[in-house]
């Protein structure tokens, strides 16, 4: 039973009665709905709901951890400054970088995948919804646990990047660096979590019709993202968990030179992951450019094979290319070369998408809106931080320009230039759909040319400085270093980035007072997600749609093609094959639950109780049983109603 | 003006790699200019289509033409990567080359400063100091790194890009100086507290001169005359400055800081922080923390007279 | 809510961590050379005093990790065999001939102590010597556990102090007194 | 708004499958590549820190002893045979026969986890005496924590099926449970050679 055949079969003029869609709706409403009041609140698994905190708790991060930039930028304003010691400004940059990579970029990329991908398969809701609520609460302990850490004067101070023998015990006394290593262990669980769901969402729940080379880029890079979770985050959580952690608490020797453990190894681990982890912020911000120019050029994107393809390949090559961190450290020259081999073609599958859109621009009507404005700002922005990652890719080139503000000043190119600017481009647009209120066009634009404005002025100085040989991570400098002047531009910059976040939130505090006025598809945009209400309800869909092109909403301008008969006296989702997106069967969704903040806060008393005594790690796994039996505690539903399917055969149980 | 930069070169590595940036930088100039002007061409290019209603349809053979130009593009964006490549294979071979025998020195990273030590076959005639390398012009000297305590990495921008200190690992390093000069060199791998505070200088000078320093390097000063200077040397035995530093020819002979044999012929103290000057001098021993906050030299407690007496017999060092 | 309850949790230990993770630096001790003071092992300065069972960094991570460097730069292992004592007294056990009350063991340090015991107050500043009186009582487990330290970077010779079973502070005898029987 | 046009019902659809068409099936099937691919880092490291020394395991360090590792590899090999019967009970949706069964794995896994403990000291050496020890300890305490939770959720799962009727899905649930506890039965052979006997041999 396949949706063409379907098509024949039916009459096409048949559509269904705007009555009867509102007792459907009112149905599902009394099923899907989340309760009222902080049970409810705690207990929900509505994934639309998840994301809508997730979002708002990353980018609360992002706030918190440009004030952290703020403070380094006054602090390097002039030479000899004395805002803030060594002491303060080491745990300001190690939470800065912390911050940023683990607790803003990348779960603000996972959180736009956990509110739109559902929404642009045509899913009711994601494959796991209570696992779902589990990360985002983990992923709260990290935000708690660092920043309570960060006042009690125990914030890591040994970078982001936690090197040892600097962070092994003998050199970081105390439990700063515990804490690192517990909020890393923390996101990743959160991070993991995520990936697993917008995987199988995407595998099992996309609307008929919707097979693969239908599939939105949008979803497509979040697909290919979570593989890249899957395969970068376990290294991390292998080195910070079970070899720092255990390094300082146990004893270990994992990087104890003299008693044969490794202080490379733990490169090898970190940057395994590091560098993927670039990519894992910046291929979902790509996913949110297509949509954009494609509705904002009036055009169907130029080249979605070459898209989906280049995806592709940028994930396989990210993970061949970390020893571009090490050109420093003692590795063979051979070795070195190939790395800067791959590290050089991992540019083509990024320029083949910039071309791509390009050449969609200029065969497209392009309007520029804030959105479009932002995603040219990507252009002019993250060009330039792919070319220096072209030049960094150089062995002998880097040996002069790592650990230098040159390296700082491309770092913040790509990830601001190819994540931020895009994510605010994002926000302009999807902002919309997730309140149902469009945001002023005036102060985005006011927003936009502050933004791009300020990252230029504030990072294009910083390669001059690394040339001129400032060198990464100093809290000071001497006045006859001559660093002093670009260093004051730098940081004026940094205020005007400061300013133009401010007219972001003010944009959204402004249109979040007033009345709705987006409807489902203010842009005239293709995307299934367009399809509903704005915001959605509870179940998404009321009908689950059919997919029949790349661009639905373009392609079927007049009425939308639906499967009906998924139940509505309880939470029921539609189940497709993997890759041709056929009807394969119907599923039960599990009702909101309070298991998977409970069993969130079990993680916390484990891992943060690791640091100080084993007892906490037995008492928070036996408190754990209690979570996990509730989680898989169920019962009979309904059970004679069933109609399972054993291989072929398909049984009416009772 | 700059005191290290990597774009004003001093030898044979660092001219080199400086070639290979402006090469670099030109190209990818060029590249970024070419994007942003198809960027703005193609908004341009657009501008004539606005309005027309026909959502989505893009003619034919506009769609050809696109394939050609996107293809170009990508071919150009691979040639161009070739290209790197080969540069920067080419630039790895000649930072690589290096003869089989050369002046040795052994580079010793500590929290926070450089030990500095003369191979020397005759272990007696080892010449050790600190935060400051003397090095012969016009020949390709040896640098044998590693570290005592955390990773710091050995960079003097002027003369050769850096390379890690790595506790558990030996690195070599090797630099030709190819004008006299002093050049500095700053600690380029996060180290803790002061990192910021991790300098040393690159002395570069002809043959003869370098021998000639070496040769006074090598030989102990005579014990001091003057009256002060004996009472500051006796200071410095009983004071506690003995037990972490090293003078030749005295009793001092801890090796847990710098040495400090002859101290006075540096140019700065407190690794590359303070001119080394009377003033500074006196005030560095009196409160080391309030220049260099966690640095390991605590602030001995000595009277006014002591202070002074101290600082006189150091002025000796020569 | 679990927002709140967390950092109400940690709120309580909030000034311990403070205290613990402090990075005391050596100060310019506010009272004149180590001699005076090592005279008057008691009053060691303002910053510096005490009288009680607590040594000023034994609740430091910073202090104590500085002393276990100093333990090993003053190569005070060359007597004390890494703690497990060999020519000099073991310092990982429960015996103190002389006490084991931080000013006590301040006061061996600082004075030296028959058979063989250097005096280190011409030495070291008194704050270094603080920083070795919270090392050598976390080595038996005298101080919090918290900021004890855990193991070096070197060839693993004696437990770390992190793993030392907690200990009663024991003051047998000031000096003079005889041994524990 | 756009109209809807009904175009198919789902209503035919099955509402319980097993395997591949079940959501389950792909989240145990994500968590198994997680979990071996961390265990296959683990592994690399092993070998990395290997490269430290001239010797496998190092000077005055003894080789793990094979006994109690070698018993508990046939244990695990048993405990298979009930699951396997437990997961075809299951697809019959037999209840009997999966009650009957799972009380048999339940019986056959408990004792893995009780050997675990003699197996860990069975590395004859401390994990903070050197990094050949921490790495071995490392490696077979990732696995444990893997083996208690498969084990707990085996126990669960039995004490869930006597407490009251289970809902049709949680048969496929069960079926995904005893492929989860194959997964952690090869995970630990491949630990096995690695760190007990492999010392031996490399």
């Amino acid at each position: 039973m396949t949706p063409r055949d379907e098509n024949r079969t039916l009459p096409a003029d048949v559509t269904l009665a705007d009555e009867e869609l509102e007792r459907e709706a009112s149905r599902l409403d009394a099923v899907w709905q989340t309760k009222r009041g902080l049970w409810g609140w705690l207990t929900t698994v509505d994934h639309k709901e998840i994301g809508r905190r997730y979002l708002v708790t990353t980018f609360l991060m992002f706030i918190a951890g440009g004030i952290e930039a703020a403070f380094m930028r006054t602090q390097l304003m002039r030479p000899g400054n004395t805002l803030l010691g060594p002491d303060k400004y080491n745990q300001l940059f190690t939470t800065h970088g912390t911050t940023m990579m683990f607790l803003f970029a990348v779960p603000i990329m996972t959180a736009m995948g956990i509110y739109f991908v559902p929404l642009m398969v045509g899913a009711r809701s994601i494959a796991f919804p209570r696992l779902n609520a589990f990360g985002y609460w983990t992923y709260v302990v990290a935000v708690v646990f660092l920043y309570v850490s960060l006042f009690a004067n125990t914030a890591p101070d040994v970078g982001w990047f936690a090197y040892v023998p600097l962070s092994s015990p003998q050199y970081s006394p105390g439990h700063r660096v515990d804490v690192w290593a517990q909020v890393v262990t923390f996101t990743e669980i959160a991070a993991l979590v995520a990936a697993v769901n917008i995987i199988v969402t995407v595998f099992k729940m996309r609307a008929p019709g919707m097979s693969l080379n239908r599939v939105p880029l949008f979803v497509w890079a979040q697909l290919v993202v979570s593989f890249m979770i899957v395969f970068a985050m376990p290294s991390v959580a292998t080195g910070s968990t079970l070899m720092l952690a255990t390094d300082r608490a146990i004893n270990m020797h994992w990087f104890n030179p003299a008693e044969g453990g490794d202080a490379l190894l733990w490169q090898h681990i970190f940057w395994f992951f590091g560098h993927p982890e670039v990519y894992i912020i910046f291929l979902p911000a790509l996913g949110f450019i297509t949509p954009i120019v494609e509705t904002f050029s009036r055009r169907k994107v130029f080249g979605y094979t070459a898209l989906v393809m280049s995806n592709i390949t940028t994930a396989f090559f990210s993970f061949g290319l970390w020893v571009h961190h090490m050109f420093a450290t003692p590795i063979p020259e051979l070795g070195q070369s190939l790395f800067t081999a791959a590290s050089m073609l991992i540019a083509i599958p990024t320029g083949i998408q910039i071309f791509c859109w390009l050449a969609t621009i200029w065969s497209g009507r392009p309007e520029l809106r804030t959105p479009m404005l932002f995603v040219l700002g990507f252009f002019f922005t993250f060009v330039n931080g792919g070319i220096t990652g072209v030049m960094l890719a150089s062995v002998a080139f880097d040996k002069q320009a790592h650990d230098t503000f040159f390296v700082v000043a491309h770092l913040h190119y790509v990830l601001i230039g190819g994540g931020v600017m895009p994510l605010f481009g994002a926000f302009y647009f999807w902002f919309p759909k997730i309140t149902g209120r469009m945001l002023s066009e005036t102060m985005g634009k006011v927003n936009f040319w502050l933004f791009v404005i300020g990252v230029n002025v504030a990072f294009f100085p910083m390669h001059v400085l690394g040339l001129n040989g400032m060198p990464r991570r100093v809290y000071t400098y001497l006045p006859e270093t001559g660093w002093g002047p670009l260093n004051l531009v730098a940081t004026l910059g940094a205020y005007a980035i400061a300013v133009s976040v401010v007219v972001f939130i003010a944009n959204v505090i402004r249109s979040l007072r007033r009345a709705p006025d987006a409807g489902p598809n203010p842009w005239d945009s293709s995307g299934l997600e367009w399809a509903v209400s704005s915001p959605p309800p509870p179940y998404n869909f009321v009908h689950t749609p059919i997919a029949t092109s790349r661009h639905p909403l373009w392609d079927t301008a007049i009425d939308l093609p639906v499967i009906t008969g998924l139940r509505s006296d309880r939470r029921e989702v539609l189940l497709t094959t993997a890759f041709d997106a056929r009807p394969e069967s119907r599923h039960y969704h599990p009702a909101d639950s309070i298991w998977p903040v409970y069993l969130a806060g079990c993680m916390a008393v484990v891992f943060i109780g690791s640091i100080f005594s084993p007892y906490f790690v037995l008492g928070g796994l036996g408190l754990s049983l209690i979570g996990l039996a509730g989680w898989g505690w169920t019962g009979a539903q309904d059970r004679e109603r069933e109609r399972v399917q054993v291989h072929q055969s398909i049984v009416d149980t009772a | 003006m700059q005191i290290q930069s990597a774009l004003d070169a001093a030898s044979l590595q660092a001219r080199s790699i400086e070639h290979l940036w402006w090469w670099m930088f030109g190209v990818g100039g060029a590249i970024w200019l070419a994007v942003i002007a198809a960027m703005f061409f193609a908004l341009r290019a657009a501008r004539g289509r606005r309005g027309s209603d026909d959502l989505q349809h893009v003619p034919a053979e506009s769609h050809k033409g696109l394939e050609r130009v996107v293809s170009g593009a990508v071919i150009i964006t691979v040639l161009v990567l070739t290209a790197f490549l080969v540069a920067d294979y080419a630039v790895g071979r000649a930072l690589a080359a290096h003869p089989s025998r050369a002046l040795t020195i052994e580079v010793i990273g500590h929290q926070w400063w450089w030990e500095v030590q003369y191979d020397d076959t005759n272990p007696s005639r080892r010449l050790v100091t600190a935060n400051e390398i003397h090095i012969p012009t016009g020949e390709q000297v040896q640098l044998k790194l590693s570290a005592a305590d955390v990773i710091h990495s050995f960079w003097v921008p002027n003369l050769q890009g850096k390379r890690d200190l790595i506790p558990g690992y030996t690195t070599t390093h090797w630099i030709k100086a190819d004008k006299p000069g002093t050049y500095r060199g700053q600690c380029a791998e996060f180290c803790g507290l002061q990192h910021a505070k991790m300098a040393l200088h690159v002395v570069a000078e002809s043959p003869a001169q370098f021998r000639a320093w070496f040769a006074q390097a090598s030989t102990p000063n005579s014990p001091p005359s003057d009256s002060t200077s004996l009472y500051g040397q006796r200071v410095f035995l009983t004071a506690g400055c003995s037990v972490c530093h090293t003078i030749g020819g005295t009793t001092a002979q801890a090796t847990i800081g710098p040495s400090l044999t002859h101290f006075k012929s540096r140019a700065t103290i407190a690794a590359g922080t303070l001119a080394n000057t009377r003033e500074n001098v006196e005030g560095w021993i009196a409160n080391p923390q309030a220049i260099k906050p966690g640095t390991r030299m605590p602030a001995v407690p000595l009277k006014p007279a002591e202070l002074t007496a101290l600082v006189s017999y150091l002025e000796t060092l020569k | 809510m679990r927002r709140i309850l967390c950092a109400a949790i940690v709120a309580c230990s909030l000034a311990v961590a403070c205290e613990r993770e402090e990075r005391r630096l050596n100060q310019s001790s506010p009272n004149g050379p180590a001699v005076f003071v090592a005279q008057v092992p008691l009053q060691p300065g303002p910053t510096l005093v005490t009288d009680t069972a607590e040594g000023p960094f034994d609740d430091n991570a910073y202090g104590t990790s500085e002393g276990q460097q100093l333990f090993e730069q003053m190569n005070c292992s060359g007597c004390h065999g890494n703690g497990g004592g060999a020519m000099g007294p073991a310092l990982m056990d429960d015996e103190w001939t002389y006490g084991s009350l931080p000013n006590q063991i301040f006061a061996s340090i600082a004075e030296g102590r028959a058979n063989g015991m250097p005096s280190w107050k011409y030495k070291l500043t008194n704050q270094q010597i603080w920083e070795l009186v919270a090392y050598v009582r976390s080595l038996s487990g005298l101080t919090p556990k918290s900021p004890r330290p855990a193991r070096e970077d070197h060839m693993m010779v004696k437990p770390a102090p992190n793993q030392t079973p907690n200990a009663k502070p024991k003051n047998t005898g000031l000096p003079g007194a005889s041994q524990r029987p | 708004m756009r109209r809807l046009r009904p175009a198919g019902d789902a209503g035919e659809l099955p509402t319980v499958t097993f395997g591949s068409k079940s959501l389950m099936w792909w989240g145990t099937l994500g968590f198994i590549v997680i979990e071996g691919w961390t265990m296959a880092l683990l592994v690399v490291s092993y070998f990395y820190i290997r490269q430290n020394y001239e010797t496998w395991p190092p000077l005055r360090t003894p080789y793990p002893s094979l006994v109690i590792p070698s018993i508990n590899v046939v244990v695990m090999l048993v405990s298979c045979v009930p699951a396997y019967i437990v997961s075809n009970a299951a697809k019959r949706l037999d209840e009997p026969a999966v009650k009957r069964w799972l009380v048999v794995q339940s019986m056959a896994v408990v004792p893995t986890v009780v050997l675990r403990w003699w197996e860990l000291w069975a590395i004859n050496t401390r994990w903070d005496t050197t990094a050949y020890g921490s790495a071995a300890w490392t490696i077979v305490g990732f696995h444990t924590s893997l083996l208690v939770l498969d084990v707990v959720d085996t126990l669960g799962l039995t004490l869930f099926y006597f407490i009251r009727p289970m809902p049709v899905r949680s048969f496929s649930d069960t079926v995904d449970n005893s492929n989860y506890w194959y997964f952690t039965v090869a995970l630990w052979i491949a630990i096995y050679l690695i760190v007990y006997v492999g010392p031996r041999i490399i």
